[in-house]
């Protein structure tokens, strides 16, 4: 393996978790795999590895701030030893999945220190020093950056047995206990907001937004839709109260005639 | 409230602005990205440029740190609520501090849902199985494809924070009531979808199963039995009360959380 | 509004006229049934002798284009409504104009659900699967009972038009804010109703179907994870906005429609 | 066959696209195959044709305004040609089904020109010509009764060979177009309606409607059900805003004591 | 109203007064359970030793007669109604009287309905299961187990009715005007559930089959579309009119329907 | 069969139809099972007979004032049958389900003797005799526990033969009859709560309750969170309009900035 390959996919791997966040062109482990199977001078198999692995992740997203399989580091591995032992995308597929599994964690690492940022964006501001804060902002990219692109060039270093030794050592238990972590992580993301939200005074609302959910299963299109309709509902009630408020029932009997009117059009 | 922070701001944005700022969106709406305020940095740095150019000393800082609250959306769409925002700020000034609040908050929820669909599962779902299978075959016109769409939607998302900015400013110009409502509106809808999150979003199931002889009892069903998403609905009353307490911070949380996902995860009382 | 229309039809309407008005209904309501208006004809028609009874010149003028509006209801149920009007008109003459219309337009929605379940789905579900299975063996009986049912019903629709009178008139003698409630209330129920009808009646599919190799994409399945319904609602939108255009008629946009479906349906990318 | 048939059966043909806008007493294939059958002095397989035809249209009905396969018109073709050609049910339902499909065309050629009486009638009423009006609306009988009669005259003239070489000639792409054209079409009743109601004062409902439809499939009874709940409740507060506006308080207090006195009762 | 029931009672409960009114709603809850008012005997036995001590008179005979109308809950947690009650009349006396009896009926369903949810199904499907399993193969421990979790559940039933009064105590020092919207409001969230109950509740099928060759056509079936639940709400509609009738009592209302029950399942139009 | 053991059965009898109706603590087939069993000196068969019975009833409660087949009698008499017989538990459950089903109707019986009690007490309510209103409250006691005390009493006497002749004679379609009046029975009760509560008022809230549970098949528990979302609505709507009407804007303007305050914690 080349020195300038390595350096290419290390580099690939700063990029594509920095993609998502921003430009979102590459997003994904179909074009992770062809470019690293361009890199690697093998076309073939990265679209291979990129294809199964894309496959596995169909449409699932990270929603709310979970955290999803890397499978895009995971193509990035797998293709990369597929070529070097010859031994076929089968293989390549056995060990970029473990690899995703694991780099969530990772990736929950990195939303994590960057609330090192947040306090000092949030202490700069205090001290009305805006630039210092600006830049605090940009800092963020080194977090998600460094935590796809040290592992990828380590595990490039250390070749793939010792990959798959360290992989075999670390325990099911850890690994299923931090897919249930960030299974439940977003609980925190939405108890922020609701103590952000004036939740009390439209606690009927969330209740509503939950049952449609919970019970009738109407996907989150849906309930922004039929949450749409009630604050329209709600918009005209205030607007009709204010009238009421300030002007008497005369404004009001204006309105009432005007929208009569419209059945004359 | 003081008469000064009444005073509107004259100059109107131009084209360039709004460009502008859908260009500083881009790239820093989720490069902060973190568990405790999740957007708010890249909110704040997006609009950092005007909030110097409009306010100054006390007000600016009172106005940065309103920026730099809770914030959370689909990056896609969100450029929507800052051009609203930005349209009502210049109107209105730091008197408009509680309604930007607001709509914020409202706002955002609504506009995740819907571009999270749109924008995530849709488009890769498409896109996905269509270059997957290509590529499967060795063949890489599916995924450049996909990249292709990517770079529409790239140009596509240079619309939604001027769309904003008109509405904000169509909103601006009707009576102070109407304003009001339109907030307390947002703000509903957005609480709604909050509630359809807390099922849809969180994964907590107690995947325990008692067994004897020919009968098997799933926790999960004896629990759905008495409310649909009982966990997640407790997990949140739990987080809530924790942030109530003193000396919580979200960062303390979030650990908290981890260790109790790993802890119960051990002893089978939660699955993913 | 001058005061001279505000004068109520003292002669109060008799069985005769309740029972004429039905009968005219039963002939007309479809006979001129068309794409632009639907009923309107067919409720212009039947209540006719009564606006000539009651109006006359410019007035009269005034109320026949007003019941000349669009309509379109379930001919076995719609006499309610007709009870109703001639119930107002005949008490408050033609300054209820625009509550009629009004209560036409919110109540013939839900009325048309409703007698189609009834009239149109159930009735000709049961007695069809009867009459046709007895007519397989070649016994006439089945078919002969459906046509007794229908000539009871037949007898039936003359009860809803005086139904309706009388419901109106209870209506008439409670206070003006009241009925201005009440046609509104009938308003809302009726745009219910209307949008529950854009999934129910429309019917359009995208057929289109991606295969490779093991791979199929289905369109349909697609669109619908946008959003059920969503080709309906977008054909509505655009002929709404189609009927805003200057220049254009309900004709023309008919046609354009017909010629739409074939088109869309020769490139297989619409489907019944 | 004999010229009083073919009258009977024109007659009949006409009357059958009348009978369901008006008395609607043998609005089906079942009545119109039988009658056809007694017509042909062959009541069984004049029941048979019409049995068969039935169970392929069970409570499909023509609502909104949309058209749907004529069966009836099929019946009649199928009977006829079943006893003169002697071959049997299965026969007459390979050519009723095709002609039942091609005679939608006919229904919606029918509600369409009827627009043209539409226009007359609007102009006689601005008028002041309320006469002329009202018999420009009993002219709708004729493109309805012809839109059929017309036809099974034809068919019934020039024999089934003919009839099966026209159903051959039209291409499949037409009769699908038109059919899709006629699942489309009540698209137009429905944004007229939309175009006429105060749709902007009552978007929410639309919207719940539209969701309690497409989303939980609710049907049209339970919409309706769900409609007059929400109307109700409509009512109730326009009813005690009016209170308030007129009155003031006072009024209001009347009202809620005499609620409560229900309790007593 | 006079002034003289508006004086409120002074003397606060204690907690053994409390315990006590658990006691006795405890023991008399369903004791005297009939289908004419239900649990109100329960109810009125309950707080019988509270009317007496704040009532006398004329008055007490009022508040005997409100505290024993038609009562009907889930005994496991009504005693949370009861709480909010004593707390009620302690502070505003017999001129709560409405307040109390709009509060009984507007939390009954609800209670009920959670209630039996959770004290009912659940525990008995949970418990019943272990146990009967456990039994089918000999070892009484599973049965012994429902016991203990009885007994326990027997314990946290005394927190219910504490619970209630304080909930109530809060909300007697506010303002009137809050007191009678939260007594609309229970009295709407008790209608809403009674109109779940209808379905749920009555199970009403007409078991009536129509075959004929290859052809079943079910009424159950056919009455579905028309709507679900059409035959229990029918019959509700049934005996409310009955109910109105005069010399109705509702005791040969019940004979009434059982009769009907009998027969109507005799000739196979009603099954259960 | 020894009279200690006949009178403990009778007085289990009747203290297992008090139970659920007061403490709750043995209200199930497989206690009382158990309980025959140990009396009769045979734990396992009473075991296995009210494990097989509790599996029958998983669940199905006695809401609304509904009976249930009554299979804790059945569980005693299966039981002491079965061990005197020595004829095993199949026996046991071919005895104990009939006399279950029968039981049902002294259910029935009982639930509707306490109106005589009911009427009683209305009486000296009425006289202002609050004592013996209370002891007539108490006296419900015995239609409950005698309803399942003297029968069970009597069918240890009469022998398991006679029982099931008696069994054998009561006619299907009484029994079928008795089954679905005991299903329809609670409309009584739910009429007289409608007939009790302001259901004018809030007709709209009955509807919407029933079109949830009877179109969306929303269960008891998602009903009153629904229910609960309105009342809240409701009663916020209540406080406004009472402040609108009490004094005029001004208080309302503040509760908004209140509320707008939250947004700043
Ligand atoms: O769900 C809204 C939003 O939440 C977080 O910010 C991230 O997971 C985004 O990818 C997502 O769009
Ligand atoms: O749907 C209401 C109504 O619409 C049109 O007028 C026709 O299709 C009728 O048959 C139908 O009853
Ligand atoms: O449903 C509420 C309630 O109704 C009746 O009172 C009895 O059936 C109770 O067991 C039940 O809890």
């Amino acid at each position: 393996m080349q020195w300038w390959q390595i350096l290419l996919l290390t580099a690939l791997a700063f990029w594509m978790v920095i993609d998502p966040l921003t430009l979102v062109l590459i997003n994904n482990p179909l074009a992770i795999g062809m470019i690293s199977g361009l890199i690697m001078g093998n076309l073939k198999i990265g679209l291979a590895v990129g294809s199964t692995l894309q496959l596995m992740v169909l449409g699932v997203g990270t929603y709310g701030g979970a955290s999803m399989p890397d499978f895009m580091t995971g193509a990035i591995i797998g293709t990369v030893y597929a070529v070097l032992t010859g031994k076929g995308t089968q293989f390549a597929i056995g060990l970029a999945v473990p690899v995703g599994l694991l780099m969530v964690q990772l990736d929950v690492l990195a939303r994590f220190t960057n609330t090192i940022f947040q306090h000092r964006v949030d202490r700069f501001i205090s001290n009305n020093e805006p630039k210092k804060a600006a830049r605090n902002v940009l800092y963020g990219v080194f977090p998600w950056g460094l935590s796809r692109a040290l592992p990828v060039f380590i595990m490039l270093l250390v070749g793939n047995h010792v990959v798959k030794a360290i992989l075999a050592v670390i325990p099911t238990w850890l690994t299923t206990g931090l897919k249930v972590s960030g299974g439940i992580l977003p609980v925190v993301g939405i108890a922020i907001l609701l103590r952000y939200l004036p939740t009390k005074k439209f606690f009927s609302y969330l209740l509503i937004g939950f049952l449609a959910s919970a019970y009738l299963k109407v996907p989150m299109m849906g309930v922004a839709l039929m949450g749409a309709a009630m604050a329209f509902i709600y918009y005209k009630n205030e607007l009709k109260s204010a009238n009421y408020a300030l002007a008497g029932q005369q404004q009001e009997k204006e309105e009432y005639e005007n929208d009569k009117g419209e059945y004359e059009n | 409230m003081t008469k000064a922070n009444m005073k509107t701001n004259e100059n109107g944005l131009t084209k360039k602005d709004l460009f502008r700022a859908n260009w500083r969106w881009l790239w820093s709406s989720q490069l902060a990205w973190n568990y405790e305020k999740m957007m708010a940095t890249g909110y704040f740095y997006t609009v950092l440029p005007f909030l110097k150019r409009w306010y100054h000393d006390d007000e600016l800082v009172d106005m940065m740190k309103m920026q730099d609250q809770f914030f959370n959306t689909n990056a896609f769409v969100g450029g929507f609520i800052i051009g609203m925002d930005l349209a009502i700020e210049e109107k209105k000034g730091s008197a408009a501090k509680n309604t930007v609040a607001g709509i914020k908050t409202g706002l955002m929820g609504p506009l995740a849902g819907v571009g999270d669909t749109i924008f995530g599962v849709i488009i890769s779902t498409i896109f996905g199985s269509i270059g997957a299978y290509m590529g499967l075959k060795g063949n890489p016109v599916g995924a450049f494809l996909w990249i292709l769409v990517d770079l529409i939607v790239l140009f596509a998302r240079f619309s939604f924070l001027p769309m904003g900015y008109y509405q904000g400013a169509k909103l601006i110009d009707s009576a102070q009531g109407k304003l009001n409502a339109v907030t307390d509106a947002a703000i509903l809808l957005g609480v709604t979808v909050v509630g359809a999150l807390i099922p849809t979003v969180i994964t907590a199931k107690v995947p325990f199963v008692f067994r004897s002889g020919k009968v098997t009892l799933k926790a999960q069903s004896m629990l759905d039995q008495i409310m649909p998403s009982l966990v997640p609905v407790l997990l949140v009353l739990f987080v809530y009360w924790l942030l109530g307490k003193k000396k919580m911070t979200s960062t303390k949380i979030i650990l908290l959380v981890m260790i109790l996902g790993i802890v119960l995860s051990y002893f089978h009382i939660l699955g993913a």
